[in-house]
């Protein structure tokens, strides 16, 4: 009845940190700028606030970054001292290989054995902050054709230890270009992303059962695809994720409203985004951008969606990017990348967001 | 007697979350998403460090307002139903008599409308914004004496946990 | 001598020696002060704990008052260096500030008036104490409180002792 | 608002329930005048409102709080609320009496009385703050305990400082002597107004209030309650309940041989001392309690720490806590009545008719009227805490045998047909002592309004009274004999029309009528107490209006039982008194004589100016006291 105080929520989302305008950086901080303050205010540190929004997402990136370069290492290891021969005897299936070797393009014939040592070298790679050689992994995997996005101004790297390691001291580094950060942001997400799939693909290896068949299932679906190109609605959300329900409901209106033309890939692994836009290019033989393949993210970090819009997918992100502080990183988002590789990324707070998408999609059919 | 905001300084994180609260709800925004680039908002409670302590600055509201006795347009006034100071700035003309004598200071003048701003505990909502906003629960919104009764309680209970060790 | 207010003495061996919640302290201040019934009025209250927790608090007099120095109109006072902290109604404009830096809660809003209430010990004979059926309340100063806290803990170190 | 020069609100608030509608009656000046407040008010208002023969638990029954003038002004033990309805557990006029914060809480939240009408359509409870009130849904608060429902409330409210008057389930299920239950441990006990609550299905009256009670002198009040005070502080009485509380008595019972115990089979009680006021101080008491302003501080706050019913918080136990729980179910294990008592505090049930009723069935097990697959197959004896608990647990919600146990003595002994053994006057259980040896105390428990009471009159005189001032005051010496019949009726009708007066003024009879010395009882009671309520209200008053007060509203609710047909007849101590002698201890053999009793009553009557043969008061009565 009388509320006294804020009982309601135990926590009321902070403001500056949904703005991405709390910059704890440094001992000196944390400075909050206020999003009413002009341009030209700056933290303790000196960065404004282009800067320091975009150093709250590289921060927030390479942490999720070492997250999963730390389970790719222990799978790595796992992995290196097993002996996996006689170990695939027990395996009651050689399906998971088959599908492996078709999809790293190795002879059917290949033991599981050598193509453990091909990931694991590849992984090592990955991990060490000198790799050994040039893998011809990312090029046989990623195509240009199907990712042209990725083949930029040498966006692709061998190893993501050494990526992170640049994004240190570029956290460091006073007066470097917001847009600068914002690549290094996109890059490492790319890479924690292939990371995953490559973690995924050892784990099949050791044991046999899938530990995304949801995924699998659901990307099933894409053999019964139209001939024709057509729009594609990919659903992202993890069971802990936010706003499950709400992309959920849009997804559904999406289908009503556009009949037989999209359909709807539910997956819950964002390693499988990369999966999802290699199987549409060998259908179409198209690249992602030019597939209209929509993304709709609700996820409680940063790397699915810049992974997803680097990869060249349409993104709609829920919550969204916490980049609404400044507004040249906004305008990075929203148009310097429509420009570049021409897929949008969709704010998500924007009332029309609902009709917009749906605009978009009814032009693309 | 009517509630109004107090200030627990020792709960205060200096995360300015009211502050911010304050300016969105005088432009008439809910969500962070919505703010606009161009407006200038208005800021009716403010923080700063007051002998080392946080301290937030704002209406307190007062009974008996010396800013209503000395405000020459009766555009301030108090509630109709118990406390609370309330100013209506279709009437101010901005003499800034109510500020001269307002003890804290709480007053502001807005050039573009040249009138006086102030809280008006955004009678409109159940409880304050910036109340809302507080993330530890350092501001809240209480009958005086309620409050008081609190801060006895807490007192008590210390003084309990020293008798328990005697 | 030192600076007076009300303190709480209880004997918690001597059940009847502690504050039984009759909260006649209250009803005497609020009387005394405005000639009413009302303890919401009264500058002394007795907060109640449950399980049998009842505990009077007034206001502690403090060396360096932190209402004395916030106070915007000087409606709170000393008449002398070491008296009791005073409120002028008549200057006071409630508001309210002087609670919100109270450590103890000790100052209250006066519900009719709206002004600023708080212990004045009654000009020297305070009501509370003379009424207290269980007379746990006494005139004292913070040095008096300190003593009768080490007596209570040398009592309790004596018994340590005496276990082993 | 009002136009009282101080003491009362001046308003009555009148809670409709069936509509829900609520409006504010100034109180009338005459009427303040005549019934001075509390039971006054009460009985008054339900004599004028209530249809005659209606079922109490239907909705045209009334349920009152009333306070007196005198609470929330810092008298002495100004404390007492009054509770009032038409019984559902006899049928007569029900009202009952409890300290605590609660009445003087109302007097600041801005009225004399509230009067509750009608059966709401669903749980609500009542929010009272400053004047202003309004229902409220307590769905949520249903089926809660008391203690739960007040945190559930404190939490609702978000203060801690407010003031709730609850039922618990008792209530809520109709047990016919469930309670009213303020601030959580002051208990209007008796006759079952929590019942008739439970049928309005109205859980709780909530306060908050910060309104002022005047004072019209307040230098005059300071002189009177200054003198109030002294007559208190050295009084021997004092002493006594301050250091034991009521249990001081139960000594006086053994002494005397005065207990019910074993349902008034036996009149000592082996072991007593397990269960004496000394006992409880020892083992259980925390600290000594006082309710509003008391000077007396008789109430106890007890723990049982250890054992198996640890760990247990509970105010009391009062004397007729060990009385109804220990005594007549000769249970003498002090933790299990401390418990049982908390139990029936909890549930919101009345502890002396549960325990009662309780006795009385044990008696009947063992007797063999009872058989044991009727008692749900428990051992159903004399002594046996065990079973007290089990029923306690399953009265509040009619399990099993409890069903019946929650109808009280009078309709169990009517269903079992076992009246003999329904040890009861107008339905309402004996509860203070055995009077078998002392008829003035069986007339005083007899000729109750509301049915056997200890407390409607004060018999205690001839304890104390010196022969010269019963010679002076009464005109017969007798009077001093504790054991002599001349003048006791007399002397009752006079007691019971001064003791009247605490319940008007609202204050607590332990500040009123404990005392040592006769002339005292004239002081503190008449003079001192009309000095104070004139001091306080500005009204004109002197001591033998004030006596005549307490004489109004004691014929009528007379007449109130008469309408509901409770004539002399009603007015005889059950039958057993009169048929079994007193088993043993010093009072062995006695046992009441018709002749000797009829003569009492007749006396009685005489002094009250009633009709001897139907006990109607007699028009000319009526007419000096000013009732129509």
């Amino acid at each position: 009845m009388r509320q006294t105080e804020n009982e309601s929520e135990k926590f009321p989302p902070c403001g500056y940190g949904l703005l991405g305008l709390c910059c704890s950086a440094c001992l000196l901080g944390p400075c909050r700028l206020s999003p009413f303050e002009k341009e030209s205010e700056r933290g303790l540190c000196g960065d404004n606030r282009d800067l320091i929004v975009a150093k709250n997402l590289l921060r927030l990136t390479m942490v999720e970054a070492v997250g999963v370069m730390k389970s790719l290492k222990e799978t790595v290891e796992k992995c290196a001292d097993q002996n996996l021969t006689q170990h695939s005897k027990k395996r009651p299936t050689q399906r998971v290989e088959e599908g492996l070797a078709e999809k790293y393009g190795f002879s059917p014939k290949i033991s599981s054995k050598q193509m453990a040592q091909f990931l694991i070298k590849e992984s090592r790679n990955l991990l060490s902050p000198f790799p050994e050689s040039k893998g011809s992994l990312l090029s046989s995997l990623y195509p240009e054709k199907a990712f042209p996005s990725i083949y930029r101004d040498n966006f692709l790297s061998e190893s993501l230890t050494s990526l992170l390691s640049e994004s240190m001291n570029f956290g460091q580094r006073k007066l470097s270009e917001a847009e600068g950060i914002l690549w290094k942001c996109l890059q490492i997400s790319m890479h924690t992303l292939i990371s995953k799939e490559l973690r995924h693909d050892l784990q099949y290896l050791i044991d046999g059962e899938e530990s995304s068949d949801k995924d699998k299932k659901a990307l099933d679906i894409l053999g019964c695809l139209p001939s024709k190109p057509s729009p594609v609605i990919i659903l992202l959300s993890s069971e802990d994720a936010p706003f499950n329900e709400l992309i959920k409901r849009m997804a559904n209106e999406f289908e009503q409203n556009l009949k037989g033309v999209s359909l709807l890939i539910p997956i819950t692994e964002d390693a499988s985004l990369l999966n999802t836009g290699r199987r549409l290019f060998k259908k179409w033989s198209l690249s992602v951008p030019e597939v209209n393949a929509i993304v709709l993210i609700s996820s409680k970090s940063a790397t699915p969606v810049l992974g997803a819009l680097i990869l060249g997918f349409h993104v709609a992100s829920f919550p969204p990017l916490p980049i609404h502080g400044s507004g040249r990183v906004e305008k990075f988002f929203f148009e310097d990348f429509k420009k570049r590789f021409g897929n949008n990324y969709f704010p998500s707070w924007q009332e029309d967001l609902f009709s917009s998408i749906l605009e978009f999609l009814r032009g693309r059919i | 007697m009517d509630r109004k905001i107090f200030f627990h300084p020792e709960r205060c994180m200096l995360c300015f979350s009211c502050v911010l609260a304050c300016q969105m709800n005088s432009l008439g925004i809910s969500e962070v998403n919505k703010i606009p680039r161009d407006q200038e908002p208005f800021q009716r409670i403010s923080i700063n460090f007051t002998h080392g302590t946080p301290w937030v600055w704002k209406c307190q509201h007062c009974v008996s307002a010396p800013c209503i006795e000395a405000c020459v347009s009766g555009s301030l006034r108090q509630k109709e139903e118990g406390t609370g100071v309330v100013h209506q700035p279709e009437t101010c003309v901005g003499c800034g008599s109510c500020l001269l004598v307002c003890p804290y200071n709480a007053l502001e003048y807005d050039e573009k409308e040249e009138r006086m701003i102030k809280c008006n505990l955004c009678c409109d909502e159940e409880v304050p914004p910036c109340v809302k906003a507080c993330q530890t629960k350092a501001l809240v919104y209480r009958e005086p004496n309620l409050f008081a009764w609190e801060k006895k309680k807490e007192f008590v209970l210390e003084m309990r946990r020293v008798r328990e060790a005697d | 001598m030192a600076r007076q207010r009300i303190g709480y003495f209880e004997n918690r061996q001597d059940p009847e020696n502690i504050c039984s919640r009759c909260r006649m302290c209250e009803l005497m201040c609020a009387f005394h002060h405005h000639q009413v019934g009302n303890p919401r009025r009264g500058r002394i209250k007795v907060i109640a704990l449950g399980q049998g927790e009842d505990i009077p608090v007034t206001c502690l007099n403090c060396e360096d008052p932190p209402c004395m120095n916030i106070c915007p109109t000087g409606a709170l006072y000393r008449k002398t260096a070491d008296g009791m902290v005073q409120v002028n109604e008549d200057i006071c404009i409630g508001c309210a500030m002087c609670l919100n830096v109270c450590p103890v809660g000790a100052i209250t809003l006066d519900p009719v008036d709206g002004v600023a209430s708080k212990c004045d010990l009654c000009q020297g004979e305070p009501q509370c104490v003379t009424y207290c059926p269980a007379s746990v309340l006494k005139m004292t100063d913070a040095g008096q409180f300190a003593r009768y806290r080490m007596k209570g803990f040398a009592k309790f170190l004596q018994t340590v002792r005496e276990d082993q | 608002m009002s136009f009282f020069a101080g003491g009362y609100a001046g308003q009555i608030l009148y809670v409709d329930l069936t509509d829900g509608s609520i409006q504010k009656k100034p109180l009338d000046r005459e009427f303040a005048l005549k019934y001075i407040g509390g039971r006054g008010f009460s009985s008054r208002i339900l004599l004028d409102e209530l249809k005659p023969g209606i079922d109490p638990l239907s909705p045209d029954n009334l349920v009152i709080l009333a306070t007196g003038p005198l609470n929330g002004t810092p008298t002495p033990s100004a404390s007492r609320l009054t509770v009032a309805a038409k019984s559902p557990l006899t049928g007569a006029l029900g009202d009952s009496n409890s300290g605590g914060y609660w009445a003087p809480e109302l007097k600041y939240a801005g009225f004399d009385a509230i009067v509750f009408d009608g059966r709401s359509s669903e749980p609500v409870y009542l929010w009272v703050e400053d004047g202003k009130a309004v229902l409220r849904s307590a769905k949520h608060l249903w089926g809660q305990k008391i203690h739960q429902t007040s945190e559930l409330l404190k939490e609702e409210v978000g203060d801690d400082d407010i003031h709730v008057c609850a039922i618990g389930p008792g209530g809520e299920n109709l047990v016919r002597y469930a309670c009213v239950v303020t601030d959580e441990e002051s208990v209007g006990g008796r006759t079952g107004v929590g019942a008739v609550l439970g049928s309005k299905l109205l859980k709780a009256v909530v306060l908050r209030g910060a309104q002022d009670v005047r004072i019209a002198d307040p230098k005059r009040f300071k002189e009177a309650i200054d003198a109030y005070r002294e007559t208190l502080v050295g009084e021997v009485w004092t002493e006594t309940l301050r250091r034991l509380g009521t249990p001081n008595l139960v000594a006086h019972r053994q002494k005397l041989g005065i207990w019910g115990a074993k349902n008034f089979q036996r009149a000592t009680i082996d072991g007593w001392e397990k269960i004496s006021g000394e006992a409880f101080r020892e083992k259980f008491l925390l600290k000594v309690m006082g309710c509003m302003g008391c000077m007396v501080r008789c109430r106890r706050y007890s723990a049982i720490r250890e054992g198996p019913l640890a760990p247990t918080y509970t105010k009391g136990p009062e004397y007729d806590t060990i009385n109804a729980l220990g005594a007549k179910t000769y249970v003498t294990d002090p933790a299990i009545i401390l418990r049982a008592h908390h139990l029936c505090d909890e549930y919101g049930i009345d502890e002396q008719t549960a325990g009662s009723s309780i006795a009385m069935a044990m008696e009947l097990y063992e007797r063999g009227i009872l058989k044991k697959d009727q008692v749900d197959g428990v051992e159903l004896v004399f002594g046996n805490g065990e079973a007290l608990l089990h029923f306690i647990e399953k009265i509040p919600f009619r399990k099993g045998f409890g069903d019946l146990l929650a109808e009280g003595t009078k309709i169990m002994g009517q269903q079992l047909n076992a009246d003999y053994y329904a040890i009861h006057v107008k339905g309402l259980e004996v509860d203070a002592s055995d009077p078998r040896s002392l008829p003035t105390r069986a007339l005083t428990y007899a000729v109750a309004t509301r049915g056997s009471c200890h407390l409607r009159g004060f018999p205690y005189i001839d304890e104390f009274i010196k022969p010269e001032e019963a010679m002076a005051f009464f005109g017969t010496p007798s009077v001093s004999d504790l054991h002599g019949l001349e003048g006791k009726g007399k002397m009752v009708a006079w007691s019971e029309n001064w003791v009247t007066l605490a319940d008007l003024m609202g204050v607590c009879k332990f500040a009123w009528y404990r005392s040592r010395s006769f002339p005292m009882l004239i002081k503190r009671g008449l003079e001192l107490m009309n000095d104070i309520f004139v001091a306080t209200t500005g009204l004109p008053m002197n001591s033998e209006e004030l006596y005549r007060c307490g004489e109004r509203v004691y014929n009528v609710e007379k007449m109130f039982n008469l309408r509901e047909g409770f004539g002399r007849e009603s007015d005889y101590p059950p039958l057993r008194f009169f048929k079994e002698e007193t088993p043993d201890g010093p009072a062995k053999g006695a046992k009441l004589n018709q002749e000797e009793y009829d003569r009492l009553l007749d006396e009685y009557y005489e002094a009250r100016g009633w009709d001897k043969k139907t006990g109607i008061p007699t028009p000319e009565k009526l007419r000096s006291l000013g009732l129509p």
